[in-house]
């Protein structure tokens, strides 16, 4: 039998459930392997594993998700899986589109596991009241939406919008929304035009409409959830991994709904983010191999699924009858049609978190304009790609 | 001729040891080796890495750059708002601490009845845990759920909650009131002690020459108090120039770069963008910023002599 | 300038009662000594005299003011204190002018009482030092030039030559007496030092156990103490004491004990019965005689030289006398020694309630 | 006017025991609104109205940190660690500590601020270099190891502190154990030391309540469950999905326990120049 | 039981020379006193012998042999510290016999010789207290009890008294006495008291800034001290020294100030000139004379009865004169005052250097 170690960032109750649950499964079809799962809290999980990787110590496995993935192949982090997927019966289960989000230049270094497909909540009681037929379709939509569900007297907001930790996604959504790309062929290529357009546009709904609340610029993930929870706001845009908080909180169908998320004057964003798991080291890699690669069976993914809302990566799974035969999953399953992968070059993560974010934050602070916060962005971008 | 009662023979030639010249570096020795070998090595590689391309996510780049970081680093406007907000969040948490350390200590010195269990519950804070005080204040602060907001609502000092963190100049605020807020019972632990050290006569001539409660507190305890507040500022600010923790989790250097300090700058840098020369960069900065000030300040205030 | 009154003045720290009902009354330009063993309360008096300590009863006057409910700033009071008590971060000047500081007396003012001050203490030379930098003696000076410059009603010190060495207590001793003099303000000085006592005082109270055991002149305290405690706490080297009896015989009342025997008085008064005392004699009123006019006839044990005097110690029956005699005693250990005393200067006690007696 | 004495210490009175409140208010108030949250359902929490006094209470977040995270383990290696770490620290630095207060030796003042310096380049730095030097003696994650890391910065602490209280012992005790046939060694050890007991109890709690809150080195040099310590089990817990309210036993425990030992113990001064 | 040799011991601390080549030679079974005033090096002589601290030059030889290289504990004294440095965490029992615990005496034989020393000190009642709850006296009974039990072959005293309030001194001084003579065991006892070292010393050696100034019997130091500064710190009051000449006339040679004149030699050997000295005088020296028996005249200024004697100043000329008259002295200040002294007992000194003049 041999050993193998596993780290990841599942720290919440119901994903370190749904990870035993799926390391279960794995040990009764692979009794010989054995997996030690290490946890990792999520926003220190770079820090460790680049040291892991700079001095040594690395696990034999890990999670990866498509924004980190860039980062760890490019400081060879990974271990090129090509020929093993090529030979993989399982492959067949992934569209192109699953594999792309994992791979560079050409060779793949993980096994696709998960889907964090983006779209929005929204209280269908709120857009009962304000006289709204459905979920807004496009910005223009979302906007007047905006306004009418707005009742500071009420303390109610129309969007929960996110600029602190995190806060960076959704900035850059709008701005490819408006039309400006971020990078090309390795090469920055944001347009400012578009880019400071869109920002106007979104820091617009705090800073002028007002429909946001004066939170916002320190909201991240728990800030936006307890908002959209205690009714202070009528829209949120997220993943489908939030779906189990908010539907223990509140009706499904009857308080809240999900729609893909409106469409911008450009392009609809919304983003599916594969996330995977690769092998770090080449100890194990057989043992190895069998684990990674068991997260692609169907199983694993549905377990996922019902223990925290993450989606499946294997299309085989996504014809199972539990996501099938569940409506709420329908805007998900809509999403992946036109989904698009999250932006993914070697700095991503750090240009998203350490310029994006600051930048937009200090327009909603008032402290620069959209103008400055795109070119910080353009020159932050330039530094990171150099 | 006898000497020792001691039976072992190991401890026996220690104490003969002991009695010769050489004694004092040998007692010197294991912290010392301790120091070198664990801490020597990692800072000053720690600091070359200032002088080299090393960033993680682009392994073909490495190389010796010289003072490319340092010259990138004087056209950074992050770095200088970092540097201000460091002077600002330091000094004014600093300020704040010693204040509140010299009150509760003052107050804890007069030995009313009870004030023990005051001394007790007032050192609390001191005790727990960076991770847990942010957390904890960071739900209290809450622009939502929030108690304070809550409390003041009732109060009638403002009209709704307020997002504390939203608010750059607000943000700062908060920050350093939670830092004051764990940081304070370290000073009123120090203060105490060194007030009790201060001779009660001392005060009783005070009283006789007609000295009124401030002119004591300014002329007799605050110079006797020199050299313990002197100690306690200098560890203080060491460990809060070092220390991001708390930014970490309350801010993360936000709204904007509001709250951004050195260390918080430094640890993005590094273990967000991977660009572990100009991380080292930064803490050489820190480290030198910090070396001129403690240095400059032991001097001023002699507390290696006396 | 100023009288003092202490009107059955009481304190209690919680339930321990420190002082039982003090009583003093110190004449204008007085020397009043509060001697006593440590812990008999002098402190705790002298603290409720300056204000730092509240009494739990009884009233204090200055002057013929009550001072109970003063302030110490506001009672014109100055102190010098056993540890001197200066501002160690300011200088000697700052020190004795800190006072006339915080009463809001001019810099210049201040300036000139200060040299003054310090040119009557000889510290002239020392204003710009700090207070580590000074000599004992030093120290003290400034503490008591801290005390004059203010030209308060009343100085009052606790203690003030404890910490000095023997050869500067001397010195000081005779200074503090020279000032005294000189500026004529009354003082309540505290001690422990029964020679510091009989030198300076115009009034002695002797403490123990926060009562009075005797308030009265110097010379009357050590020549005529109230009771043993009183006798035994003054002097140096102490009083002796020897039990015995009073017996009365043919030429008159004579003091008995084992090897001594002393006439006390020619006639027989009808009112001194027979009965057994305590005789005290102080050691300088002894002394050698020939074997015929000796009252007390003992062995010698000890003979230390002290240079000025010679200190003998004597075997008396079971007891132990000692003698001082001059420098140049010629008696060796285990020599008998005969010895005569004044019966004017010795006292006699009460072997139980232990005061005096007088026939 | 004038004021009576009486009158005035009572003010004084009054006025330190407000302070005195305020202060424990502001102190244990944050802690106390935990422990009354950790009581609380989440649906009471995440509510738009406010509940002070919880009107049900549950106790599952105490199970679920009891259950969910290997608590006691994460406790168990916090208390090896801490105590690792104290002990390095008293041993060596007793050492050194005793030797800067009884040794005057030429450039006795810089070595000290050296060993002050030690603490000065941030820790930031440091970690991944001193995470190869670990690796290279096969230290990572080892509970040892991350005691000696904590070592290389508490003992700086360590000394400066101590050295303060055995200043304060005196020196002439010392001298008569060596006459009555101690080597020096053996008086340090039988006479300085236990005279020095409250400070070095003192300092020890000091660098023990580090050692046992510390969270970047023991997030960086540790993985397996067998070495983590509790704040990095912590912010696992809390992570950034979840409210932080189940934090509150082991740390009000743990602080409550050192704030009542330390403040007892303090009563002499430690920092004597 | 030992001789002890210093021989030419210097010690620098850094550039500092604290000690600067004492030479010391004490019999066996002698009493060595080290007298001076404070700072002048006695105490690091006392922890040389000891072996606390290392000589910088010189040697020091107990009982003959070098000890200079040997540790403390293997140099065979016992020390009794002015703090006492009783260990505070032990039983009295316990501080008695640690230093036959540390030299691995059975527990039996340590127990019977901690009974004795405390049988002999008078301390076996108080064995199980802690020192912190001793009184003063008791502590120093400790003290030597501790220094006494290890039978050495020296023993070391560092101003074993000065912690004690002056009738305790007396006593212990009285013990230190009697425990020398029992024990017959060679002592070095460090003081700044004159009184302990006149009484105690067998020879005194007095210092001042790390010189020894006269080494010398006590009766010699005090009545023949060799120099000006030997004369006047030993002495309480200090002896009074008053500048003038010495003149040859009809009758012999006369010393000549402004209000003295005293016959000092009826014949005028050639080898006296007429020079300028300075005279010195113990206040027990000078006595109330008639007019025309007075060798010094002058005018009373202060008047302090101690209790066993009065001390006056007298107003000499422009200099002050202390003098030691008995108890009941009559004087007023201002009034005329006149003092007859013997010749024999008054010392002659160099103006310029200082040193005594015998003539
Ligand atoms: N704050 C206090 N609380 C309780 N008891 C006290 C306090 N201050 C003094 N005492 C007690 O009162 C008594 C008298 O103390 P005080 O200081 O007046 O003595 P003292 O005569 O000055 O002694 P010493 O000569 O030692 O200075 C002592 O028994 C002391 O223990
Ligand atoms: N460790 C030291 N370093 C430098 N100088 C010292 C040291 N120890 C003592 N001295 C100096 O040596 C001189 C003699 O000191 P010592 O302690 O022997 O004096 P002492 O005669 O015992 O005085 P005292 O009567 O005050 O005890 C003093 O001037 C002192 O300042
Ligand atoms: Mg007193
Ligand atoms: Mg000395």
């Amino acid at each position: 039998a041999s050993a193998i170690s596993y780290w990841h960032h599942f720290t919440s109750q119901s994903e370190m459930a749904s990870l035993l649950k799926i390391i279960g499964l794995f040990q009764a079809a692979n009794t010989d392997v054995a997996v030690t799962q290490e946890n990792i809290p999520n926003s220190e999980y770079m820090a460790k594993v680049s040291s892991a990787v700079l001095a040594g110590g690395r696990p034999d496995t890990a999670m990866v998700i498509a924004e980190r993935f860039a980062d760890l192949t490019a400081m060879e982090g990974l271990i090129d899986l090509t020929d093993r997927v090529n030979g993989w019966a399982g492959k067949t289960n992934f569209p192109d589109n699953r594999w792309t989000g994992l791979s560079s230049n050409g060779a793949i270094y993980a096994v696709p596991a998960f889907a964090f497909v983006d779209w929005m909540y929204y209280r269908t009681d709120y857009f009962e009241e304000a006289g709204l037929a459905g979920p807004p379709k496009t910005f223009d939509e979302f906007l007047e939406a905006c306004r009418k569900l707005t009742d500071p007297s009420k303390g109610r907001f129309a969007f929960g919008m996110r600029a602190g930790a995190g806060g960076f996604k959704y900035v850059i959504d709008v701005m490819e929304a408006f039309g400006s790309p971020i990078v090309k062929d390795g090469q920055p290529a944001i347009d400012r035009a578009a880019a400071i357009e869109a920002v106007t546009f979104y820091s617009d709904l705090f800073l002028k409409e007002k429909v946001v609340p004066p939170s916002a610029p320190n909201d991240s993930y728990r800030q936006i959830m307890e908002a959209f929870r205690t009714g202070q706001t009528a829209m949120l845009w997220h993943h489908t991994g939030s779906l189990n908080e908010i539907s223990g909180a509140m009706k499904q169908g009857e308080q809240f709904s999900t729609a893909p998320m409106p469409a911008g004057p450009k392009a609809h964003i919304a983003r599916v983010a594969y996330a995977g798991n690769g092998i770090m080291k080449e100890d194990n890699i057989e043992a190895a191999w069998q684990w990674v690669s068991f997260w692609g069976q169907t199983d694993a993914a549905v377990a996922l699924l019902e223990g925290t809302g993450y989606f499946p990566a294997s299309a085989a799974a996504l014809q199972d009858q539990r996501i099938t035969g569940n409506p709420i999953y329908g805007a998900a399953v809509k999403t992946l049609d036109f989904g698009r992968l999250p932006n993914n070059f070697i700095g991503a993560a750090g240009w998203s978190e350490n310029v994006v974010n600051p930048a937009f934050q200090s327009v909603l602070t008032g402290q620069s304009t959209p103008e400055q916060a795109v070119d910080r962005m353009t020159q932050g971008l330039e530094a990171a790609l150099r | 001729m006898t000497s020792s009662a001691s039976r072992y023979l190991p401890f026996r030639a220690l104490g003969e040891l002991s009695e010769t010249r050489y004694w004092m570096y040998l007692l010197l020795l294991p912290s010392l080796v301790l120091i070198l070998l664990v801490i020597a090595y990692p800072t000053l590689y720690g600091m070359a890495i200032s002088f080299r391309e090393m960033r993680l996510t682009r392994p073909g780049l490495d190389g010796w750059v010289g003072f490319k970081h340092y010259a990138a680093m004087w056209s950074d406007p992050v770095f200088w708002i970092a540097l201000k907000n460091t002077v600002v969040w330091v000094t004014a948490a600093v300020v704040l601490e010693l204040a509140l350390g010299l009150l509760t200590a003052t107050a804890l010195n007069r030995d009313l009845p009870g004030t023990k269990i005051f001394a007790v519950l007032i050192l609390l804070p001191y005790f727990l845990p960076n991770v847990v005080a942010g957390h904890m204040w960071a739900l209290m602060l809450d622009p939502r759920l929030g108690v304070i907001n809550d409390i003041l609502v009732r109060m009638g000092v403002l009209q709704s909650y307020k997002a504390w963190f939203a608010d750059p100049n607000a943000a700062l605020a908060a920050t350093i009131l939670v830092e004051a807020w764990h940081g304070f019972p370290f000073f009123a632990l120090l203060l105490l002690a060194g007030l009790k050290s201060i001779p009660e006569d001392l005060y009783k001539a005070a009283a006789v020459d007609g000295a009124g409660v401030a002119a004591q507190l300014r002329l007799i305890t605050l110079p006797m108090l020199k050299t313990v507040i002197a100690a306690a500022v200098i560890l203080r600010v060491i460990s809060l120039v070092n220390s991001p923790d708390l930014l970490l989790i309350l801010t993360g250097g936000g709204p904007g770069d509001a709250t951004q300090v050195l260390s918080l700058y430094a640890f993005q840098t590094a273990y967000k963008e991977f660009n572990f020369g100009y991380a080292s960069a930064l803490s050489v900065v820190m480290f030198v910023i910090l070396m001129i000030f403690a240095v400059a300040y032991i001097r001023m205030s002699r507390i290696t002599k006396e | 300038m100023a009288t003092l009154s202490i009107k059955d003045v009481r304190k209690s720290y919680g339930s321990v009662q420190v002082l039982h009902g003090v009583d003093i009354e110190l004449e204008d330009g007085g020397f009043l000594v509060l001697l006593g063993p440590s812990g008999c309360g002098k402190s705790t008096l002298l603290n409720m005299i300056a204000g730092l300590d509240d009494t739990s009863g009884g009233d204090i006057l200055i002057g013929g003011r009550s001072v109970v409910d003063l302030a110490p700033k506001d009672r014109n009071i100055a102190m010098v204190f056993q540890s001197y008590a200066l501002y160690p971060t300011m200088s000697v000047a700052r020190n004795i002018g800190f006072g006339l500081e915080m009463r809001g007396v001019g810099a210049d003012k201040r300036k000139r009482a200060v040299e003054d001050a310090a040119r009557l203490l000889q510290i002239s030379h020392l204003l710009d030092r700090r207070p580590a930098n000074l000599s004992g003696g030093q120290r003290q000076r400034v503490a008591m030039g801290r005390a004059i410059v203010r030209d308060p009603e009343l100085f009052l010190f606790d203690e003030p030559l404890s910490n000095l060495d023997a050869k500067l207590r001397v010195e000081m001793r005779t200074e503090i007496k020279r000032l005294h003099e000189r500026l004529g303000t009354s003082i309540v000085y505290v001690t422990h030092d029964q020679i510091e006592a009989m030198t300076l005082g115009t009034k002695v109270a002797v403490m123990k156990g926060g009562h009075i055991q005797q308030l009265a002149d110097p010379r009357t305290v050590y020549e005529r103490p109230a009771n043993m405690f009183v006798a035994s706490f003054i002097g140096s080297p102490a009083m002796n004491f020897l039990p015995g009896r009073l017996v009365r015989d043919a030429n008159g009342v004579r003091f008995e004990a084992s090897g001594v025997s002393i006439a006390m008085l020619a006639g027989k008064p009808a009112e001194i019965s027979e009965r057994p005392v305590i005789l005290g004699m102080r050691p300088e009123e002894l002394k050698v005689a020939a074997r015929d006019q000796a009252s007390v006839t003992g062995v010698i044990d000890v003979v230390e030289p002290t240079g000025p005097e010679t200190m003998v110690t004597v075997q008396v029956g079971d007891r132990s006398v000692m003698a001082r005699v001059p420098p140049r005693f010629a008696g060796q250990r285990n020599e008998a020694i005969f010895l005569a005393v004044d019966p004017a200067s010795v006292n006699l006690f009460d072997p139980d309630t232990e005061q005096r007696i007088d026939i | 006017m004038i004021e009576s004495k009486r009158h005035r210490r009572l003010i004084a009175n009054i006025a330190t025991y407000t302070v005195l409140v305020s202060l424990s208010a502001f102190c244990i108030g944050p802690m106390v609104w935990m422990f009354l949250t950790s009581l609380k359902y989440e649906a009471d929490i995440v509510t738009q109205t406010m509940q002070y006094i919880p009107s049900r209470i549950t106790f599952d977040n105490y199970v679920a940190i009891w259950t969910q995270s290997g608590f006691p383990l994460l406790i168990g290696n916090s208390l090896v660690v801490t105590l690792l770490t104290v002990t390095i620290c008293v041993v060596t630095g007793t050492l050194a500590a005793y030797a800067f207060s009884r040794f005057a030796f030429r450039g006795r003042d810089r070595l000290m601020l050296g060993y002050l310096v030690v603490r000065m380049f941030p820790a930031v730095m440091v970690i991944i270099p001193l995470y190869v030097v670990m690796r290279g003696v096969g230290l990572v994650d080892s509970r040892f190891g991350l005691a000696l890391a904590y070592t290389s910065f508490l003992l700086p602490l360590f000394v400066w502190m101590l050295k303060g209280f055995f200043d304060s012992a005196p020196r002439e005790l010392e001298s008569a154990a060596r006459i009555d046939g101690s080597t020096r060694l053996g008086a340090m050890v039988r006479i300085v030391v236990p005279l020095a007991r409250n400070g070095l109890v003192a300092s020890s709690v000091f660098i023990a309540i580090a050692a046992w809150n510390e969270f970047l080195f023991a997030l960086m040099l540790t993985t397996g469950q067998g070495s983590r310590t509790w704040p990095v089990g912590l912010q696992l817990m809390v992570g950034e999905f979840q409210l932080p309210w189940a934090f509150w036993p082991p740390a009000a425990s743990s602080a409550s326990s050192r704030s009542s030992f330390s403040s007892l113990s303090s009563n002499e001064p430690w920092f004597r120049g």
